[in-house]
């Protein structure tokens, strides 16, 4: 009833083009932009900033990174932990060893290295498919955890493997607060998400679902699958690296290679299955799924002011974590993404049933 | 038995299969078959005729239960078999009771061999070594070609192949009732024959009974007892495969007969708009 | 020299044991095509069931007798992993049939988060025992030949042994009967084998309690080699490496798979990682198995990924 | 939408060419199995090209051949004059080569709209950068090849399905749009492999028009394989006819229909 | 009045098992604390957070427990490396002093550099120092290590690289030959490990593993044959848990415990009288009170309760303090002999007296032995070689002032 787009006529194939080509959407959007830069800042709580939006928007890009590769280019990755591990590393020592250049290149810098060795290891993916290849990726992951950890260049010598970085600042301005913070991380994530958006609804974009539905079609239409696969593997790495230094500069503070371990690859993995393969929004929905499901579930026996021993009840929260993932697979195989969408379809015709 | 309740008029014969004004959604939103009501005599063949889109699959899809691993559902109406309602048992079901559909679009065992993919067919009769060997030997005598690629993987096949593939395996089931979705498709025309031989030696022989979707409109009415036309999701025209084949609107749209002569391909008209009967 | 043997012993032993892990992975995926993630949880379940079941039992029934408590212990397990199979079918798979493959990978996600939290509340998160009397201590051979003699691990040797013996059954299993035929028509195409009658409700509660049997057997002997904890269910990472370089499909792969892993890994490990730091066994058996893939895509025995238009 | 009125408003002046693909001594096997054994034949300039032949003849093994999806065993491969022993999808593309598969091979994840727009990607040249940022010569291109794709989709009366991902199309509408995706690329010869099947008569006869008419207008060669005979002869200029892999016939419509080989291997009665 | 006590804990996950009767023992002295009175009639609330050994469930915790009312958290253990790292680096800004008794970065003992990180008791520097003294020990002088061979199989992270840099320079010293060996986490594949080490024959291996891995460890080095006596294991790998249902297989490890963590002391009676007689012990089944993680747990509590109990003092008895008071608690903490034996912890732990620049306070650790069924003391009280560690901590903790920017603190003691 709501939700129409009666009236609203496309006239020309720019107007069609749009991302959100229904006017309801653009104004929504509009307003969850204007929140989330003007008000959120000020009224959130720091905890709220530093632990639950911070890494939701963080996890998201790495989340959007990824689904280039696996959701739109179909190669299933599970290395995006080490990928994330290579931007952070590679900005710590640009921060470190070249310190007078500014947090922001810093962080690019990070995401051009994730994206040289995101594309090394996407060489394989031109022979070697499917969950063979997300296997053949763990190769990645294991290597470069290895790397950080074992040779001392990379960490500057430091004894332990660990790293920290130094005081952040950007624009001149000192990048203390979470508020700063977060709207730094915040930019970011609206920047490379449009980017993505662009370059998945774009020329490139189709070449890449292309490949990912049937190369060999593909292929006769005159796309080159090394072509659409390297660039694929370089883009999403790009962005996972620029998320994995904002996770490490922006989040931890300082860090080891345990926290761009395995776990982070599958957890990234899961969040754009949950999410929506190939949906850009979709990566932000299984973020949130993935990082708020677990707080609010966590959260649930304090409301009802039930004392369950902190061990019962991570294992309950694990039991619903899981039966949920299953639960919204159930309810739609394509992601969250797709009920949302399902759920406008039915939205636009209601209050009829079909 | 049941009466049919079939709103327009009824093919004779006691009734085997009975679809009683099914409406089937996909996704939960998007509706395809507004309300289609259609019987199967027992022995009889009935073909489903439609332009691309109209629901024929859909239809058969929603008979042998096969719908649900296509996230459609059939929410209104009934679908009753030898008797029994039959919208929710399984497909495996459904094969025990002796209706097998066959696929469109191949759908066989890609890494199996062909006689792999022939001999799944034959899961449900849990035959003898031997016995398994003779029906074999029957499917292998209605496709020769399958016999010589019996041990070729069969995603690597032809289509044809294929196709005569899906065709056999279902036979191997020895149904007593087989849902044909295109079964002509991608064949070249002796074997196009020849499969609606074998239809018509199965149907007088051993009465099994089909129910074919079939866009070879010329050949499945030659066929067929009875004919069904469905038109975006409804069932436009019914009657006698005789009644339609002589219907003005069948010969122009369906077999492609203009004032009694076939148009040559070459000087056909290029159909801007179709012009619908009852739409 | 004895040194060498000593190192490619224990690398073909720990092999045969990702193997007993891989053949899950292998069982599963043959026979639905889906790639189960669950598979490391479903260990950690059986081998906590079996931990605690023998010591449960013999405490409730007041008796006092290792073998019996084993023996019924397993078959209570055998029981838990039966009915574990059974509501998995019900819940999850039933619902998802004919759907994607990274959907299904998905769903055996969750499972597995929901199969390792029952199972912690369930039997506890403490390390537990499993102890069905595997022989502990070591034995040299060939003194004679060679300088204190050559370590052989009985506990390994035995576990290598009924790895091999399952292996082998299963294989056969696939090989020959109409059932291993339907189930691979299964892993090709839901739809279809739906369409000409096979169940697959029973097919998948079949499967999935053979898998769940194979992971009690993996549970019991890692189990008692190392103990039984939560870790179990991350020990499957090993086992990767082993079903891609064996081909996801193929049963025997499993096992050519794990010898050559475990071979290499631990090669690699004694005489490449001292020059560069050590710890490099787990990527390093990974980039075998890449290399490996490079030549052969879709693993050493595996099935070819058809691709004809 | 111009494309179309022009295509009909045509007349029907075609001159048949000179010879723009030869195919010299082709022999495809796989393992045991000889799908191909010593096959010429030549495709001119402007023809409607049919091949027929029983299933598994090797129809559709000497379409991937001519495009590069199988490399031959032996025989060369010779369009527009260049000789090639090993072709590639790729160069096969670039050199005006686009084509439709029998067994459906679309892009099932993607919109009607963004399958067809695909088959305009060897024409699209912005780069990632322009792309990314959605620059104006990024747009602009982008809805100069939209509007192209738009009068292909008018043309196969497939505008509802627009934006419906593929895979939720019933059998004969995935057809339509994989022959729109081929006509995207604007080909010079254009492999059809059973375009028709799953179609009826009517569907049949629009879609013999608009070959017709593809052909007449922009001189598109059209090499087509049909087992509605009907449909390949009355369309087609020459037919070669393969059984077992090897060529035993090749003449106009006419004389094919009375070559006792054919008759006896493939039409079984003569049409 | 209140004052809250945030727990970091773990009691799932691969470290479970020692997470378990740690995050017990640490509760436990709080309620008891609580059943006393409270500290000065200020009652402890407190609440757990699982951090799964997570460094992002660890920051997660840490964030949301900062701002617990009345006056904060008190002060974090945040019971990992991992996480300890990266709560460091927040904890100047947010004015949190973390606790990290027996782990975390060692030269934090610097407190000119590290104002907010109290490595109390000792660090994994210490624990490896004490280690090759007590072997010194059983060769008859540290002279006797010249051209033995001494290994180190640890998990491979920062946890277990920490002693690395001691051991190299006690190598270096004493003329033996260091040998690490990096296991991969978890740790259950330590086969190759284990062949190397019967291969080049070290006279000891020292063990710093955690959760499964040591099990596993002393499991191999039986399958090779390795004596038991001559593995020493960090404190983390030497709870009774980890060796109980291995028996006699572990018979003769050496664990090093930062306290005397096998005696039991008044504190233990204390607990169950008046904690778990009426019902409200944390272990509910009530097998591992007075077992090394627990007390461990409670001594981490009890260090933090004296901590806030010595900014009473200051900052006014009775009252809640903010967590910067605790601060400064920490570093004035002087717990003397009669102090600990009026808590019943007499025998327990040595006195221990901190300061601006030494944050850890005094460094005693002891070795016990496993003899198949119990810990058993064997060795008196050892410390550092502050001749050794100090330079380390010097030339560590300068680097990180010089990477991150911190200037120094002035300490006048
Ligand atoms: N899985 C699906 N999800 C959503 N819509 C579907 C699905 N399958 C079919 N449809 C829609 O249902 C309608 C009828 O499709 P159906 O396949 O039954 O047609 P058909 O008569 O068999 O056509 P054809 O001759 O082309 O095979 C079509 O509009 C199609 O888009
Ligand atoms: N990639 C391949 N691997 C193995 N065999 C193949 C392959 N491609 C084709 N064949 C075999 O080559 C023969 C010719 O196949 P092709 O698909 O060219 O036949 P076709 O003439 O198109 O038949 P149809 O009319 O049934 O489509 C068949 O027997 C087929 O099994
Ligand atoms: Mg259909
Ligand atoms: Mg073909």
């Amino acid at each position: 009833m709501f939700y129409r787009e009666n009236g609203q006529f496309k006239t020309t194939y720019r107007a069609d083009q749009q991302i959100f080509p229904i006017r309801q959407d653009r104004v929504f959007m509009a307003v969850l932009l204007l929140i989330a830069f003007l008000v959120v800042p000020f009224l959130a709580s720091d905890y709220f900033l530093k632990a639950i939006l911070i890494p939701f928007l963080i996890l998201s890009l790495a989340a959007v990174g990824l689904n280039i590769l696996v959701g739109y280019c179909g190669q299933i990755s599970l290395g995006s932990g080490a990928f994330m591990a290579v931007g952070a590393y590679a900005a710590w020592n640009i921060a470190v060893r070249l310190p007078f250049v500014p947090l922001v290149f810093q962080i690019l810098i990070g995401g051009f290295f994730a994206t040289l060795i995101g594309v090394l290891f996407g060489i394989p993916s031109l022979r070697i498919r499917g969950l063979y290849l997300a296997v053949a990726t763990l190769a990645a992951q294991f290597f470069v955890d290895w790397a950080f950890l074992r040779i001392p260049f990379f960490t500057n010598n430091s004894s332990s493997g660990s790293v920290s970085i130094p005081a952040l600042s950007a624009f001149g301005l000192s990048l203390q607060t979470a508020s700063a913070k977060y709207l730094f991380v915040l930019s970011f994530v609206v920047v490379f998400a449009l980017v993505a958006k662009n370059l998945v609804r774009g020329a490139i974009g189709r070449e890449w679902m292309a490949i990912r539905d049937m190369d060999v079609a593909a292929a006769v239409i005159g796309i080159r699958p090394m072509h659409a696969k390297l660039t694929a593997f370089a883009v999403s790495s790009f962005i996972v690296g620029v998320a994995g230094a904002l996770w490490g500069f922006l989040h931890l503070g300082s860090w080891e290679p345990l926290a761009f371990d395995l776990n982070r690859s599958f957890q990234l993995l899961f969040m754009v299955i949950i999410g929506g393969l190939g949906s850009i929004v979709g990566s932000f929905y299984g973020a949130a799924f993935i990082v708020l499901i677990p707080v609010f579930l966590n959260r649930i026996p304090a409301w009802f002011g039930l004392s369950i021993a902190v061990d019962i009840a991570t294992h309950i929260e694990q039991m619903i974590f899981g039966a949920l993932i299953v639960f919204f697979l159930i309810a739609e195989p394509h992601g969250l993404a797709r009920l949302w969408t399902i759920g406008k379809e039915k939205l636009r015709i209601w209050p009829f049933p079909h | 038995m049941t009466a049919t309740s079939s709103p327009s008029l009824s093919p004779s014969g006691a009734v085997l299969l009975d679809v009683n004004g099914i409406e089937v959604i996909y996704n939960h939103v998007i509706l395809v078959l507004k309300g289609v009501s259609l019987v199967v005599p027992e022995g009889k063949i009935v073909a489903l005729l439609g332009a691309n889109g109209a629901g024929k699959t859909t239809t058969l899809r929603a008979i042998s239960n096969l719908l649900r691993a296509e996230r459609g559902h059939v929410t209104k109406g009934d679908i009753t078999y030898r008797g029994e309602r039959i919208e929710s048992l399984s497909p495996a079901d459904l094969v025990q009771r002796g209706v097998v559909q066959v696929m469109e679009g191949r759908h066989c065992f890609a890494h199996l061999s062909i006689e792999d993919n022939l001999l799944t067919g034959a899961y449900t009769r849990q035959l003898s070594r031997a016995d398994l060997a003779i029906a074999l030997e029957r499917v292998y005598a209605y496709f020769p070609r399958l016999k010589q690629r019996r041990t070729s993987q069969a995603g690597y096949t032809s289509g044809g192949e294929q196709q005569m593939c899906a065709i056999g395996r279902a036979l191997m089931a020895q149904p007593s009732m087989i849902l044909l979705d295109e079964p002509s498709m991608g064949l070249a025309p002796q074997i196009v024959e020849e499969i609606f031989e074998i239809v018509r030696d199965l149907n007088q022989r051993e009465r099994v009974s089909f129910l074919l979707a079939e866009q070879n409109t010329n050949v499945a009415l030659r066929y067929a007892d009875y004919g069904y036309i469905l038109e975006n999701g409804r069932v436009m025209m019914d009657g006698t495969a005789e009644d339609l084949a002589a219907n003005e609107d069948v010969k122009e749209f369906y077999l492609g007969i203009s004032s009694g002569a076939r148009k040559s391909f070459k000087d056909t008209k290029f159909y801007r708009r179709r012009k619908r009967w009852l739409a | 020299m004895s040194f060498f043997l000593e190192t490619l012993f224990g690398g073909l032993m720990s092999g045969m044991l990702y193997s007993l892990i891989g053949l899950g992975f292998v069982l599963i995926f043959k026979a639905s095509g889906v790639f189960n993630f669950a598979q490391g949880a479903m260990v950690l379940v059986a081998a906590l069931s079996m931990a605690r079941f023998s010591v449960w039992i013999p405490h409730w029934l007041g008796f006092d007798h290792l073998i019996l408590a084993n023996v019924l212990a397993f078959i209570v397990s055998a029981g838990v992993m039966w009915l574990m199979a059974v509501a998995i079918e019900r819940l999850v798979l039933r619902h998802l049939v004919n759907q994607e493959a990274t959907t299904l990978l998905m769903a055996t996600l969750g499972i597995a988060y929901f199969l390792e939290g029952s199972g912690q509340i369930a039997f506890g998160s403490s390390v537990y025992s499993v102890n069905v009397g595997m022989p502990k201590e070591p034995a040299f051979i060939l003194d004679s030949v060679f300088q204190g003699g050559l370590l052989i691990n009985l506990e390994d040797l035995t576990a290598a042994l009924i790895s091999a013996l399952l292996v082998a059954g299963l294989a056969l299993f696939f090989q020959v009967t109409a059932t291993g035929r339907a189930l691979r028509a299964v892993a090709d195409d839901h739809q279809a084998a739906q369409s000409i009658g096979i169940p697959l409700n029973k097919i998948w509660v079949i499967v999935w309690t053979v898998a769940g049997l194979v992971a009690l057997v993996a549970g019991i002997i890692w189990g008692s080699k190392f103990g039984v904890q939560f870790t179990l269910a991350t020990a499957t990472l090993r086992a990767l490496p082993v079903v891609i370089l064996g081909g996801l499909t193929s049963v025997p792969g499993a096992i050519i798979g794990g010898l050559l892993i475990g071979v290499g890994e631990k090669l690699s490990e004694v005489y490449i990682g001292p020059m560069v730091g050590g710890g490099i066994e787990i990527w390093f058996a990974y980039v075998l198995a890449l290399v490996f893939l490079l030549f052969r895509p879709q693993g050493l025995f595996g099935e070819k990924i058809i691709d004809r238009v | 939408m111009s494309m179309m009125n022009e295509i009909e408003q045509s007349a029907t002046t075609r001159q048949i060419g000179d010879v723009i693909l030869e195919l010299q001594n082709i022999s495809l096997s796989f393992g045991g199995v000889k799908a191909l054994t010593d096959i010429s034949f030549n495709v001119r300039e402007h023809e409607i090209r049919a091949i027929i032949g029983p299933n598994g003849a090797g129809k559709s093994s000497m379409l991937n051949v001519i495009n590069g999806v199988y490399t031959p065993q032996q025989g060369h491969v010779s369009l527009e004059g260049a000789t090639f022993s090993r072709m590639t999808p790729r160069r096969a593309a670039e050199m005006g080569v686009a084509r439709t598969f029998q067994n459906l091979a679309l892009f099932k994840g993607m919109s009607v709209l963004d399958n067809i727009m695909t088959g305009r990607n060897l024409r699209m040249k912005s780069g990632v950068f322009a792309q990314a940022f959605r620059m104006g010569s990024a747009e602009r291109e982008e809805i100069a090849h939209r509007e192209y794709v738009e009068t292909i989709i008018d043309f196969l009366e497939i505008q509802a399905y627009r934006k419906t991902p593929v895979g939720r199309l019933s059998y004969g509408l995935q057809k339509r749009v994989d022959l729109g995706r081929a006509l995207a690329m604007e080909p010079r010869l254009l492999l059809l492999d059973e375009p028709m099947a799953g179609m009826n008569i009517e569907e049949k006869q629009d879609m013999s028009r608009f070959i017709l008419d593809v052909n007449d207008e922009f001189g598109t060669t059209i090499v087509l394989i049909e087992h509605d005979m009907g449909v390949v002869m009355d369309i087609s200029d020459r037919v070669v006819v393969l059984d077992y892999g090897k060529k035993i016939g090749d003449g106009t419509p006419d004389e094919v229909r009375q070559n006792a080989d054919v008759i006896r291997a493939y039409l079984g009665v003569a049409h | 009045d209140e004052q809250f006590v945030p727990l970091l804990t773990y009691r799932t996950g691969s470290f479970a098992p020692l997470g378990i009767p740690w995050a017990d023992g640490k509760m436990d002295y709080l309620k008891l604390v609580n059943a006393r009175g409270g500290i000065n009639g200020v009652k402890i609330i407190f609440e757990e957070c699982e951090t799964a050994y997570a460094t992002d469930r660890g920051v997660e915790c840490y964030e949301r427990l900062k701002a617990h009312a009345p006056t904060g958290a008190s002060a974090y253990d945040p019971q990992s490396t991992g996480i300890t790292f990266a709560v460091s680096d927040k904890a100047p800004g947010d004015k949190e002093p973390i606790l990290t008794v027996g782990y975390g970065l060692s030269q934090s003992t610097d407190g000119s550099v590290f104002p907010w990180n109290f490595p109390l008791l000792g660090t994994y520097w210490t624990a490896a120092d004490i280690m090759i003294q007590d072997i010194a020990k059983k060769e008859g002088g540290m002279d006797k290590l010249k051209g033995k061979k001494i290994a180190l199989v640890y998990h491979d992270s920062p946890y277990g690289k920490e002693p690395i840099p001691l051991l190299q320079k006690r190598a270096q010293l004493l003329g033996f030959e260091f040998l690490p060996y990096p296991v991969t986490a978890p740790g259950v594949e330590q086969k190759s490990t284990w062949l190397q080490i019967r291969q080049n024959k070290p006279d000891y291996v020292l063990l710093w593993s955690a959760g499964i891995m040591t099990p596993t460890a002393l499991r191999e080095a039986q399958g090779v044959g390795y004596p038991r006596e001559k593995m020493y294991g960090i404190w983390w790998a030497g709870s009774e848990g980890d060796v109980k249902d291995l028996g006699a297989v572990a018979k003769g490890y050496n664990v090093i415990t930062i306290a005397n963590s096998v005696a039991k002391g008044k504190v233990h009676d204390e607990l169950k009288a008046k904690v778990y007689d009426k019902g409200d012990g944390t272990d509910t089944a009530g097998n591992t009170v007075g077992t090394l993680a627990h007390t461990r747990g409670m001594i981490i509590s009890m260090l933090t309760v004296e901590a806030i109990r010595t900014a009473q003092e200051k900052y006014g008895k009775g009252k809640s303090v903010t967590p910067e008071q605790v601060r400064w608690g920490l570093e004035h903490l002087d717990l003397t002999q009669a102090r600990l034996d009026e808590i019943g912890f007499t025998d327990i732990m040595r006195p221990v007296k901190t300061s601006c620049s030494n944050h850890t306070g005094d460094d005693w650790a002891r070795i016990v032995q496993w003899d198949g069924a119990k810990f058993q003391l064997v060795s008196d009280w050892y410390r550092s070689d502050k001749a050794v560690i100090e330079p380390l901590i010097k030339e560590a903790a300068a680097k990180y002032a010089k990477d991150k920017n911190v200037t120094p603190v002035t300490c006048t003691d």
